[in-house]
């Protein structure tokens, strides 16, 4: 097996270096450049940790949809960036910071090292419950079953979180069309790839999310995918934004938390507890609230990249000039 | 197989490795872009390699959405390009080595 | 039969990796961004593609191919459109000189237009 | 060593950078790009504990491995920091949008008022 622990070291040396870099290099979109290679890494590192779901969940989140995101942000605060350097802690501030950071990580170090060997797990209880969830991947079945309360916290605060992004618009603006997503220019190959990537793109998300009972997958990687196929059309200008007032997208956007909070309820009395399923009924139950979640998931991904609305998108200026 | 197939992973993840040296020297923030794509593509066969050599099933599905949203860091890198002309086309002044060479476009 | 499937594979991926480093040799040793653009495209079809060839003999399920050509094509079809998008950013602004926005249509010939535009 | 220590060595090395970096950096997205570091120092450690943890399984003689309750807190971590990173990085352009500033140090008052936002 050592030809494994050479990649395995080639992987940790190659992650190393880029974290260096995110965090040593000068200007801000340099950095974020690198945060996109990093999160492409930590990918195959989660695929050598045995958690093909969570390596799905980076590929798309972590590498795709966080890089697009702070790559505009990076493009956008380039102009203010050049003041920042001069108000860096001095070199002795900064040496001592570094040695309590490396004294926290070599504690964390020691930690690791020092983990008990036989490891304390939770996998036979989940291997032991999970056939009454009508469930095969263990992971889906956890969040959707043993940890339920979690699942259905972190759905509904993504829809507080969008809320937060919205609420950064101005009041001339309130109502209208989220304004991060300008398209580029009408004459680049984006427009093609916004219109042959997303058949594909749609086919694999829905793929995932079916799968994602079974075999690796979930809603929120399908989500995930989904969403950066909206945000691809959006970008390439091929669809406009939804205005933040719109009624139907509103509804979508809290349809999941909405199932799922009423499978919830509806299980104190058909099973004698809050999100306690009847066995009978689990697995069409669980595959509801997955479909409910993988709606408003895509929804708020969506729009938390599209940003504030806008007072109006400089893009419809210029289209409506070229028309 | 199996030892020629990890052998295979890690030498294509160094290779791809050796090319972040561009992550570092630039000179333009497109040159750095190139080495992440370099960096992506290189990853998914990586991938692919160690998912074939181990046996982990599925892997070529984590390959699949790493090819699909391949593109997306270079969707996001000019549509940023654009929205702040300078920030794209060369390094601000602050970078160490970008300024020592000049820009060849 | 067997042997013969693995001495594929070995050499199809093999001839794969020499690729990725041929890649990664242009990008760090070409001039500048463009020529380094072209050798980054080698990377993408040529290395990633014979990866894949030479891993199809590994996988025996029918819907392991279709993943794994899947996974090339995507590749192929985001690198080549990334080729266009870089190219495009690293255009020299006197490229663009004569050209106003109105006039957007008239891209120059290297630049596949998308004028469809609904 | 184990491909997994080595993980996890590597996820303290990545906290104590972030951390670095989150104190360092002047810039305000600098400091998310930090956070964003030891985030997914927290979360490779997560995984490393997985992975320990599905030795038993393997000795049980299933199939898949690793113990899916800390993979799930990571899947569900990994959406929850990246609606975070969203609401840091919009609040951020906006801050730089109204003050001219990248940085969330307030001692001097802007170079100059700009107007709220540009009128349609």
């Amino acid at each position: 097996m050592t030809s494994a622990l050479l990649v395995d070291a080639a992987l940790v040396l190659l992650v190393l270096g880029l974290a260096l870099w995110i965090t040593a290099a000068r200007a801000a979109y340099g950095a974020a450049v690198g945060f996109v290679a990093y999160g492409l890494l930590l990918t195959i590192v989660w695929v050598r940790l045995a958690a093909v779901d969570v390596a799905m969940t980076e590929a798309a989140l972590g590498s795709g949809l966080t890089g697009l995101l702070l790559l505009g942000a990076a493009a956008r605060l380039a102009p203010y960036e050049a003041a920042e350097h001069q108000r860096r802690p001095g070199p002795w501030l900064r040496v001592l910071v570094g040695i309590l950071c490396a004294a926290i990580a070599a504690g964390l170090a020691a930690v690791v090292l020092l983990l008990p060997d036989p490891a304390p797990s939770q996998a036979l209880a989940v291997a032991a419950q999970l056939p009454a969830t009508g469930l095969a991947n263990p992971v889906t079945g956890v969040l959707m079953a043993y940890r339920a309360i979690d699942t259905l916290l972190e759905s509904v605060v993504l829809v507080p979180a969008l809320i937060g992004v919205w609420s950064l618009s101005t009041e001339m603006a309130w109502g209208g069309r989220p304004g991060f997503l300008t398209p580029w220019r009408s004459g680049s190959a984006l427009p093609l790839l916004a219109r042959v990537l997303p058949p594909f793109g749609i086919l694999v998300g829905i793929h995932l999310v079916w799968a994602g009972a079974d075999d690796p997958g979930g809603k929120f990687q399908g989500a995930a995918v989904l969403a950066a196929m909206w945000i691809l059309v959006m970008v390439a200008g091929l669809r406009e934004p939804p205005s933040v007032s719109d009624r139907l997208m509103r509804f979508l956007l809290i349809i999941g938390p909405l199932c799922f909070i009423g499978i919830g309820a509806a299980g104190i009395r058909l099973a004698g507890a809050f999100l306690a399923y009847p066995e009978a009924y689990a697995k069409p139950l669980i595959l509801a609230i997955e479909v409910g979640l993988t709606i408003s998931v895509t929804a708020v991904l969506g729009l938390l990249l599209a940003g504030p609305p806008a007072p109006e998108p400089q893009y419809q200026r210029r289209s409506r000039r070229r028309s | 197989m199996t030892a020629f197939l990890l052998g295979a992973a890690a030498f294509v993840l160094g290779t791809v490795a050796l090319g972040l040296v561009r992550i570092l020297r630039g000179p333009s923030n497109v040159d750095r872009m190139l080495a992440a794509q370099l960096l992506g593509t290189g990853g998914v066969a990586a991938l692919l390699l160690l998912g074939v050599a181990t046996g982990v099933g599925a892997v070529s599905e984590v390959g699949l959405l790493l090819a699909l949203l391949a593109a997306f860091g270079s969707v996001a890198f000019v549509t940023g390009a654009g929205r702040s002309s300078d920030a794209a086309a060369t390094d601000s002044a602050a970078d160490t080595q970008g300024t020592a060479r000049s820009d060849p476009e | 039969m067997s042997l013969a499937l693995d001495l594929f594979t070995i050499v199809a991926v093999t001839l794969g990796a020499i690729f990725f480093l041929a890649g990664t040799v242009g990008l760090l040793r070409f001039p500048d961004t463009l020529t380094r653009l072209h050798a980054l495209t080698k990377a993408d079809n040529l290395g990633l593609g014979l990866v894949v060839l030479g891993l199809l003999p590994q996988t025996t399920a029918p819907l392991g191919w279709i993943g794994l050509i899947a996974v090339w094509l995507l590749a192929l079809l985001s690198g080549a459109t990334v080729g266009q998008l870089l190219a495009e950013a690293v255009r020299p602004p006197e490229w663009d000189q004569n050209r106003t926005p109105d006039a957007l249509p008239n891209v120059p010939p290297n630049a596949p237009e998308a004028s469809s535009h609904d | 060593m184990s491909g997994t220590t080595l993980f996890g060595l590597c996820a303290a090395t990545l906290v104590g950078l972030g951390l670095y970096g989150l104190i360092c950096q002047p810039g305000a997205l600098r400091k998310i790009l930090a956070f964003n570091l030891i985030g997914s120092g927290v979360f490779l450690l997560f995984g490393v504990i997985a992975q320990r943890g599905g030795g038993v399984l393997a000795l049980a003689g299933t199939g898949r491995d690793g113990d899916p309750v800390p993979q799930a807190l990571v899947i569900t971590g990994l959406v929850v920091a990246f609606a975070a990173t969203a609401i840091a990085v919009t609040l951020l352009v906006r801050l730089a949008e109204t003050s001219a500033r990248g940085t969330l140090e307030g001692d001097e008052p802007p170079p100059q008022a700009p107007p709220d936002e540009p009128r349609p």
